[in-house]
């Protein structure tokens, strides 16, 4: 608490659904500081964009609540509004993200206009999209978005996004439908945004290297919780939490570790395991690893807390000693 | 999964035939709340005869008992007396639905076939001469009204050369049975049936066209080839399963039409189905008959929906899964 | 004999707007047992290849130089012995798995129709060789009666796999095949198709965008751009040391966890892309390459041999190859 | 999949060479004759249909006791053979034919003449009730029914009700009889009723009980047509036999086929233009009418020879009056009220009555300034009533009065007129036999002066002295002074009234003379053939080629026994349509002159079937060949994606 | 922040692009438009029938609709040069029926479309956008009028309202909306699943700005696409409910024409000229709607050309 930019506190999410009640973001309690990239590492389904949209608004919370610059987020129209302009969100998929309809003026002035941002609105346009990288802006700005390659949208998105100069940009996936080739340039750029500007950024990714690559902190999340979160070399170099170790040694690149394919897919959020949620998938419980440390029961018939491991290192397992 | 997708089909369907009874008693009472005087007028009726009249056919209660009466006379399969013939609508739909079902049935079965076959010629082969050819008969028969087509058959075919039989089900006072009284049937039948296949195949063929356009350039096509399947057994295992089911859908929405679009039709060639019923009873204006009518088209379409949904389940595999 | 072996190959696809040249100039060969990985981004080509391989083309694609499968020319084989050759000779598992299976046929029935297609099998047979084919590739057999909504992206991506060793190719084409899958179902994809090509000697061709996945599947490696090949190696030294800068840039895109070079310092490529219609002149890579010198625009480089088994195409490797490496 | 579909084309395909067969109804030794009709029945009931086809059905089914002649409607013997009155008029005691038997062998005595007329008064049969609801019925023996009336009525000795089989109709009570589906066939008359296809056609056969002649027709099949032009060519064809109610237009067709009678034949049904008298003081009718200048401006403003020669074709005659019965010998002259055609006139009396176009428009004002227009109501379910619109308006217009129209159907316009909310409306009537029931629609009695309790009277127009002249005539036993009253009244009405008759409707019939002999019009020279008042002409009718054979003794001159009773008196009937009746088309021997364009289609009849036969095959080749094609199309397509 | 950024300046006028945007995109739809021949075709025939629709008063004087103007015209005569299409049973020219009644037809045709859009787009727009409740409400009612037998509904509605053509319109809209009703929900709900809806959202959007500026431009070529390839509906709904009596008296249309021909009694007479122009008039139109519409569906309809424009 205190100086966070962002405070999230036992956030859960609850949808309900035909097969029962899916508890997408189950208790997640998080800060994000102002200048630092905070990664949300996880694999598809695990709650991590279910858990940034709440964030905006956009889906509502069930349970725990969510400061932004101390403000709590709620449904009321007012305060959207007005969050919604101090945290902006870029998309995954930036063919998608704008409105083919739109000239890629009017998807950067669509946020200058519903916020009545003072200014001339081409002026605050152009600059926006120059400091996204798309110079001369006058070249973009007549142009629609099925006329710009997929970076050069990916831009246009973040340009919108920054026209007005939110205190907290929320990241999904920003590269992942793009090019291998021009990843690191859209990076780069979210890096800069940071240092130069101060903002804060969650990168919500499956890419480990992506958090490598730009993140501050790191936090790792499975089936609607925060596993192990901590500074961004300390979780890559050190990893506690088994889940995050076969993550990282999945990683084709990272040939020095052992592989740990974990079997089966991302479980069903509506029936999330007792005990430990990992445990049906746990490396340790399946080599007998956990039995040996005497945790088994506790792993299958406990819920377990993050711990901390270190400065700033928290992970959630019961074999950790 | 399988009894629950098709419990929650036909629940759906109960439902809109609920509303569908609610909504035929109010559509009619809104047109008219006493037909009585006006059903019975030319004739000498006493203020006696006149309630009897009301009481007979549930008019003389409030709207209230009205309807609960109509609801339980309805529920014991009752649809009431006709106002014009006194005869049990039961009984008088009965009578007029055989021709109707042998005409629609006919034709729409005709037309589906011809349509698909046709819309399979042309899609397949985009821009072929077949293509062309194909769709714009196509577009030819969707743009004639269908009792204009009528009007110019019967007086070319029936008429100018009276190849056909003018009108009507079979020949008046027909005695014949058995297989002489089908082929009776099927000669007056032909003309009718003509017109209304020639009317309905042009939708079929252009949606089947186009769907199998989509299909075309679906990656499993692609896939089904490169297993080393022959062209025309991609396009009938793999391709026209897939593209059928807009057609599917499409048939259910055109049964019903057709059922209660044919009243033109019947008229041209006095065929004696529900469509005649229909405008006669309009005509009447005879409440029951029209609120049985008005059930059996709306129930029928129902039904037809409900049949496309779980063809539909059978034919896609993915719409029954969730 | 090689399995695969393309000879030039130029394809060039037409629309109403004009030629677009696909593939322009690939040779590549596939050795029994060999694994190939061909990388390149979007629209440079690389899945063109797959399709032509099994010549599922669209027909009034222009086709230029030679596929031989084999050693036999695949188009030059009439319609009956091209399809006896489809799936025998060589098996594509596509990407997108969803795309790719029919939706409304259980996917026992895609497998079967394969094996009774190619084989005199009675059905019976055939079944039970469809569950030993989803045994192998580890699905449960009674998945067979399963229809592709009903089965995960990973159990789809399986089933495909299952579909391609159906008639027991010796070719196997992959052509994305982990895309759009989670890391860890990526992980276990890759795990199985190695396994079976390392069980059955299969000759494995790999194309992806995906230039570390190549690097820890394949022996050797082409990387594509704008439809040519411009470096090709053991798949090692063309990720750990590219020669050409396209390589290099596409490698530097997938940074080493670790690797203190590339911790909050996001590298890539200027500029976007070409659009195989419009490519530029040259060196199609030249706009985009920090290396680019005048000579680029105007001289289009042929792949030049470096060092033993590696070949690069750019202007600043030396034509007679072995340039000394610091 | 596809195969599947395939194999359902072929059983298609199949099911189109059936379509397309000849038909093959093997030729049945019974005699049979068709009747091709526009209208199906209501109910075959006599208790409660209504419509002109099922009175067809009982005049054949249902002997009365007393006949009509078909010359002329005089009462000739029916059951009773003969009558004898007493009691200065008021009771008649009628003596029945020897042996009769209903069709199903039970004897027909006086008892079910007695239970007929009885019960049909006390339970108040639509049909019946007018005749007998002042009737009581006594048997004296077997075959002696005495029947009295409580008034004077001028229309005995006439006893046209129909006499239903007692040991049928008794069983069924008063709450059940409405419901009864009146298909037993128990028949008196020549020919009983034992099927009924609702929408379809109807069907005969001969009672061989029948007490009168036997014409040699086994059955007779009434067939339903729903487009009239298909039932002339129906007749063409010799599908059928005989036709009623086509279009005017067909007749001139029809008259070019050596083989065909066409009959415009008249019973005094009739179009009129109503215009809103307002006696009943309810409803929003233009004040202006109530101005009887106004109204023989109207009147004049029409060209009823326009009319009858474009709209009725010629056939038919011009209306002059209201004729109030089926014998046209009712109608008096008129002399000066029959209102020609004079615009002129028209002009100088809207003048005259301050009705002006002082802003030049084209449309009188009214004396209050407000422009002159009349709302104009079209009825939907006569094929005439839109040209007659057309041409209505169009003179309205031309004396520079407006109008306003609306289109409505039956029940629509009986709402409005029962409401009083209309100007003017051209609907008809068709009368019965005796003119009393017409006559009396007229009287302020009949006008609605409350919705629920709705009169007859659609004109709303009323007037004392006519009423005195209506209650004359009701109780006037003697004939002729009963006429002399009854001319008087109509003299009255069209002066008065707010009626303008515009045409005497025919109903169009044609029937073939290759097959049958001895039509019978009724009455003689004007009326028509089939659906008369008593239906004569099939007793008349010979099958061509055979020798008329008799069942039982020769009755069409039955003896007349009666005592001083003069029987030209015509009589009442209910064996009609109901008073509203439709005023379908128009029709007379009188042919207009024809115009180019028609050729005979008509004489293709035989050849029908092969041809039939021919196009059947060559549609099955089509589907076939069109199946093969899809075959050779696929053989063909095998490789053209490789 | 904002400090920190230099303040740019751009000579990048919005308002004159968009107008631009429009004129291109209008060249273009034409330019596309232009490529089908067929439905340049149509369009031309259409044009054709507009103007004699339009031109009607000039083309044929009004007296030949007139039956009492008519009366010393010949009755049922074949066509001939001063009766192009022949006479009717009246003596009325058919040929001035044939030219009056494309008035009708064609503004029937139309207005019955765009009110059917109309409402079918508002439910369509509503249930699809809002959901829940509103959603399965309105979506329970377009069931409940899509399994109520079309034309029997159609002709009691016809038959209770005064004959005019205004309730003719009436009347088609009120039966013809649901499926247009269903169509656009369907496309809705695909444009709301789209992500610049959401990001419009994230924007801090309200629903009102994002129905007017994301939801209706992507549901508009739809809706343009549909209304010409519902107009040939219309036109046949407008035709069969003539045919059947239910259309305005006062006004001679295609329909009416094909109702007076048959109750006149054409068929047996072999009266041709009095039936086939009629309904030959109404193919070609239909016929040209749909071609045109088909056209215009193809540049237009965003499922058929997902991604572009």
């Amino acid at each position: 608490m205190g100086d966070g930019l962002l405070e999230m506190r036992d956030v859960s999410v609850t949808f309900s659904s035909r097969r029962g009640t899916v508890r997408a973001v189950d208790g997640v309690s998080l800060d994000v500081r102002a200048g630092e990239v905070l990664a949300l590492v996880g694999e598809s389904g695990c709650g991590k964009t279910t858990l940034i949209r709440a964030i905006l608004g956009l889906e509502p919370l069930t349970d725990g609540s969510i400061l932004v610059e101390g403000k709590p987020v709620n449904q009321r129209q007012r305060t959207l509004r007005d969050l919604r302009r101090r945290v902006q969100m870029v998309f995954q998929d930036p063919t998608g993200a704008l409105n083919p309809r739109h000239s890629i003026y009017d998807a950067v002035a669509e946020g200058i206009r519903i916020h009545g941002v003072a200014g001339n609105e081409p002026d605050l346009v152009a600059g926006a999209l120059s400091r996204a990288g798309l110079r001369p802006p006058e070249n973009y700005m007549p142009r629609f978005p099925h006329e710009v390659s997929g970076g050069q949208r990916q831009r246009v998105l973040i340009a919108g996004a920054i026209a007005l100069e939110p205190q907290l940009l929320l990241a999904d996936e920003p590269v992942a439908s793009l090019d291998a080739s021009i990843r690191g340039e859209i990076l780069a750029l979210l890096r800069d945004l940071v240092d130069q500007h101060g903002l804060g950024i969650i990168a919500v990714t499956h890419d480990l290297g992506l958090a490598w690559n730009i993140a501050d902190r790191i936090a790792v999340m499975y089936l609607g919780r925060i596993v192990e979160v901590g500074e961004a070399e300390e979780v890559l170099a050190n990893p506690q939490h088994p889940y995050t170790k076969a993550l990282l040694s999945v990683v084709p690149e990272m040939e020095r570790l052992e592989q740990q394919i974990l079997t089966g897919e991302t479980p069903d959020p509506s029936r999330i395991p007792a005990g430990c949620r990992f445990h049906p998938r746990c490396p340790l419980v399946a080599s007998g690893e956990a039995e040996r440390l005497g945790v088994l029961g506790k792993c299958t018939g406990v819920d377990v807390e993050l711990v901390q491991r270190g400065a700033g290192h928290w992970s959630a397992c019961h074999a950790v000693p | 999964m399988r009894a629950r997708f098709v419990a929650g089909k036909v629940f759906g369907a109960f439902g809109t035939l609920v509303f569908v009874l609610v909504f035929n008693f109010f559509l009619f009472r809104v047109v008219n709340d006493d037909p009585t005087g006006k059903l019975f007028r030319g004739r000498n009726l006493s203020q006696d005869q006149l309630d009897r009249r009301r009481r007979e056919f549930n008019l003389d209660g409030s709207k209230f008992e009205q309807f609960i009466a109509y609801l339980k006379q309805t529920m014991r399969g009752n649809l009431g007396d006709s106002f014009l013939s006194r005869r049990p609508v039961t009984t008088e739909i009965r009578e007029a639905l055989w021709p109707t079902i042998a005409l629609v049935g006919t034709s729409t079965i005709l037309s589906m076939l011809i349509g698909i076959m046709l819309g399979i010629a042309a899609g397949w082969r985009r821009r072929s001469g077949t293509d062309v050819a194909a769709t714009s008969f196509s577009m030819f028969t969707y743009s004639v009204p269908d009792f204009w087509l009528g009007m110019v058959l019967l007086a070319f075919f029936a008429v100018k050369w009276p190849w056909f039989p003018t009108g009507g089900f079979e020949d008046a006072g027909s005695t014949a049975t058995g297989f002489s009284a089908l082929l009776d049937q099927a000669h007056h039948m032909a003309l009718p049936c003509i017109t209304l296949t020639l009317a309905y195949i042009g939708e079929y063929m252009i949606v089947m066209r186009s769907s199998l356009l989509d299909t075309v350039n679906e990656d499993f096509l692609q896939l089904a080839r490169a297993k080393g399947l022959r062209d025309v057994v991609v396009r009938r295992r793999h391709a026209v399963p897939n593209a059928l089911l807009p057609v599917v859908s499409l048939s259910a929405l055109n049964f019903g039409y057709v059922l209660s679009g044919a009243i033109a039709v019947e008229a041209i060639y006095s065929w004696p189905g529900i469509g005649q019923a229909t405008l006669e009873a309009i005509r009447g204006p005879d409440f029951p008959m029209l609120q049985g009518l008005f059930l059996l088209l709306s129930g029928s379409m129902i039904l037809a929906n409900l049949a496309v949904d779980l063809l539909y389940s059978l034919l896609d595999p993915r719409v029954r899964g969730r | 004999m090689s399995l695969l072996e393309l000879r030039d190959l130029h394809i060039t696809y037409r629309s109403e707007r004009g030629d677009v040249p696909a593939v322009r100039g690939v040779s590549l060969t596939i050795d029994p047992g060999e694994t190939v990985g061909l990388a390149g981004e979007s629209g440079c080509g690389k899945s063109t290849i797959a399709g032509a391989v099994l010549r599922l083309l669209p027909k009034q694609t222009l086709i230029g130089g030679q596929v031989l499968l084999d050693g036999e020319d695949v188009y030059q084989m009439k319609p009956g012995q091209l399809r006896a050759a489809r799936w025998t000779s060589a098996a594509i598992v596509f990407q997108g798995a969803l795309h790719a299976l029919n939706p409304v046929q259980r996917v026992g029935k895609q497998i079967a129709e394969a094996i009774l297609l190619h084989s005199s099998h009675s059905k019976q047979v055939a079944t039970q060789r469809v569950g030993d084919l989803l045994e192998r590739v580890g699905l449960p057999p009674h998945r067979a009666r399963a229809y592709p909504h009903q089965l995960s992206g990973g159990q789809r991506q399986r089933v495909l796999i299952a579909l391609a060793l159906a008639c027991e190719p010796k070719l196997l084409i992959a052509d994305e095949p982990t895309t759009a899958l989670d890391v860890m179902v990526q992980a276990q994809v890759l795990e199985l198709l190695a396994e079976l090509q390392r069980d059955r000697g299969l000759g494995l061709l790999f194309i992806t965008h995906d230039l570390s996945v190549l690097t820890s599947t394949c022996e050797r490696l082409a990387v594509m751009y704008a439809g040519r090949i411009v470096e090709d190696g053991p798949s090692h030294d063309v990720f750990g040391t590219p020669e050409h800068p396209y390589s290099a840039a596409l490698a530097r895109a997938f940074p080493t966890i670790g690797d203190p070079a590339s911790r909050m310092n996001p590298t890539g490529l200027a500029g976007d892309p070409p659009n195989p219609a419009n490519l530029p002149s040259g060196c199609p890579f030249h706009p985009r390459c920090d290396k680019a010198i005048e000579a680029c625009s105007a001289t289009d480089v042929e792949l030049r041999q470096v060092g033993v088994a590696r070949r690069a195409a750019c202007i600043h490797i030396p034509v007679e190859g072995g340039i000394d490496r610091g | 999949m596809l195969r599947r579909l395939f194999g359902a084309g072929v059983i298609a395909g199949v099911v189109l060479v059936g379509v397309s067969a000849p038909s093959a109804v093997a030729q049945d030794d019974p005699v049979t004759m068709t009747i091709g009709l526009m209208q199906d029945m209501s109910s075959p009931n006599v208790t409660v249909g209504y419509l002109v086809p099922e009175f067809e059905v009982w005049n054949l089914q249902y002997a009365t006791l007393t006949s009509k002649a078909a010359d002329d409607f005089s009462t000739i013997p029916g059951l009773a053979e003969s009558w004898v009155e007493s009691n200065g008029g008021l009771t008649y005691a009628y003596t029945l034919r020897e042996g009769l038997l209903w069709s199903d062998g039970t004897p027909l005595t006086a008892d079910d003449i007695a239970y007929t007329i009885n019960r049909s008064r006390d339970e108040e049969w639509y049909n019946h009730f007018s005749t007998v609801e002042n009737l009581d019925a006594v048997v004296i023996d077997d075959r002696t029914v005495e029947i009295t009336s409580s008034v004077p009525d001028p229309k005995l000795p006439t006893m046209d009700v129909y006499i239903v089989p007692k040991h049928i109709y008794e069983p069924i009570s008063f709450d059940d009889l409405e419901s009864y589906e009146a298909l037993d066939g128990v028949s008196s008359g020549p020919y009983s009723l034992t099927e009924w296809r609702s929408g379809q056609d109807w069907t005969m056969v001969k009672n061989p009980l029948y007490f009168g002649r036997d014409n040699g027709i086994d059955r007779l099949v009434f067939r339903v047509f729903s487009n009239a032009d298909a039932m002339v060519a129906a007749l063409q064809r010799g599908e059928i036999d005989a036709a009623h109610n086509f279009n005017a237009s067909s007749v001139e067709q029809l008259e070019n086929d050596s083989n065909i009678t066409v009959v415009a034949g008249l019973q005094g049904g009739f179009t009129e233009l109503a215009l809103n008298g307002m006696a009943g003081g309810i409803g929003d009718g233009n004040p202006a009418l109530q101005n009887i200048d106004v109204r023989h401006a109207i009147f004049h403003a029409i060209d009823r020879n326009v009319l009858f020669d474009r709209v009725a074709l010629g056939l038919g005659s011009i209306g002059t009056t209201l004729s109030p019965s089926a014998d046209p010998t009712w109608i008096p002259d008129l002399g000066d009220g029959a209102f020609a055609y004079d615009p002129a006139r028209s002009a100088e009396l809207l003048e005259g009555a301050g009705y002006i176009d002082s802003d030049g428009d084209g449309i009188r004002e009214t004396p209050d300034g407000e422009p002159f227009v009349l709302r104009y109501i079209i009825r939907s379910e006569s094929t005439d009533a839109a040209p007659i619109a057309e041409f209505i308006t169009g003179w309205l217009e031309a004396v520079g009065i407006g109008t306003e129209t609306t289109v409505m159907d039956d029940t629509q316009l009986y709402d409005v007129s029962v409401a009083g909310e209309y100007d003017m409306f051209a609907w008809g009537w068709t009368p019965y036999v005796d003119p009393d029931p017409m006559l009396s629609y007229f009287t302020c009695d009949q006008v609605t002066y409350d919705a629920d309790e709705a009169g007859y009277n659609d004109a709303n127009w009323c007037d004392p002295a006519y009423d005195e002249l209506y209650l004359q005539q009701k109780v006037e036993l003697d004939p002729v002074k009963r006429r002399e009253i009854v001319a008087e009244m109509l003299r009255f009405f069209n002066t008065n009234s707010t009626y303008l008759v515009l045409l005497q409707d025919p109903d169009l019939q044609a029937y073939r003379t290759d097959r049958f002999e001895g039509w019978l019009q009724q009455p003689a020279e004007t009326g028509p053939v089939l659906f008369t008042n008593s239906s004569p002409t099939y007793e008349s009718l010979t099958v061509i080629g055979t020798e008329p054979t008799l069942i039982s003794e020769d009755t069409t001159e039955g003896t007349t026994a009666a005592g001083d009773d003069t029987a030209t008196g015509d009589t009442a009937a209910p064996g009609d349509t109901a008073a509203t009746g439709d005023t379908a088309a128009p029709g007379d021997a009188v042919i207009a002159p024809a115009p180019d364009g028609t050729d005979g289609s008509g004489d293709a009849d035989d050849g029908g079937s092969n041809t039939g036969l021919i196009v059947g095959i060559i549609a099955a080749v089509l589907v076939l060949g069109g199946g093969g094609f899809f075959l050779a199309k696929r053989r063909g397509s095998v490789d053209d994606r490789e | 922040m904002s400090d920190v950024v230099k303040t740019q300046t751009t000579t990048f006028s919005p308002r004159s692009f968009r107008w631009q945007r429009r004129r291109a995109a209008t060249v273009d739809f034409w330019s596309r438009f232009r490529g089908d021949r067929l439905a340049l075709f149509g369009l031309a025939v259409l044009l054709t029938f507009i103007v004699m629709a339009i031109g009607a008063p000039w083309i044929s004087p009004k007296e030949g609709l007139s039956a009492v103007d008519s009366i010393d015209n010949p009755t049922w005569a074949t066509p001939r040069f001063d009766y192009p299409f022949g006479t009717d049973n009246l003596g009325r020219s058919v040929a001035a029926q044939f030219v009056w009644g494309s008035r009708v037809s064609l503004w029937v045709g139309l207005s019955a479309t765009v009110l059917t859009i109309a409402i079918g787009s508002a439910v369509g727009v509503t249930a699809g956008f809002f959901g829940r409740w509103t959603d399965a409400t309105l979506m329970r009612l377009t069931d409940w009028f899509l399994v109520i037998p079309f034309l029997p509904l159609a002709i009691v509605l016809a038959s209770v309202l005064d004959r005019s053509l205004r309730n003719v319109v009436l009347v088609i809209a009120i039966t013809s909306w649901p499926g247009t009703a269903r169509l656009v929900r369907a496309q809705v709900l695909t444009v709301k699943q789209r992500l610049f809806v959401d990001r419009a959202r994230a924007l801090g959007a309200s629903r009102f700005h994002v129905i007017r500026r994301h939801i209706l431009p992507n549901v508009a070529p739809l809706i343009l696409a549909n209304v010409t390839l519902a107009v040939p509906i219309s036109i046949l709904t407008e035709t069969t409910l003539a045919f059947l009596g239910l259309g305005d008296p006062k006004r001679p249309s295609w329909g009416k024409t094909l109702e007076e021909a048959f109750n006149a009694g054409a068929i047996s007479r072999n009266a041709w000229w009095y039936y086939l122009p009629a309904g030959a008039g109404i193919v070609i139109v239909v016929l040209a709607f749909t071609l045109v519409g088909r056209a215009v569906e193809e540049i237009l309809d965003p499922r058929l050309r997902e991604g572009g424009l």
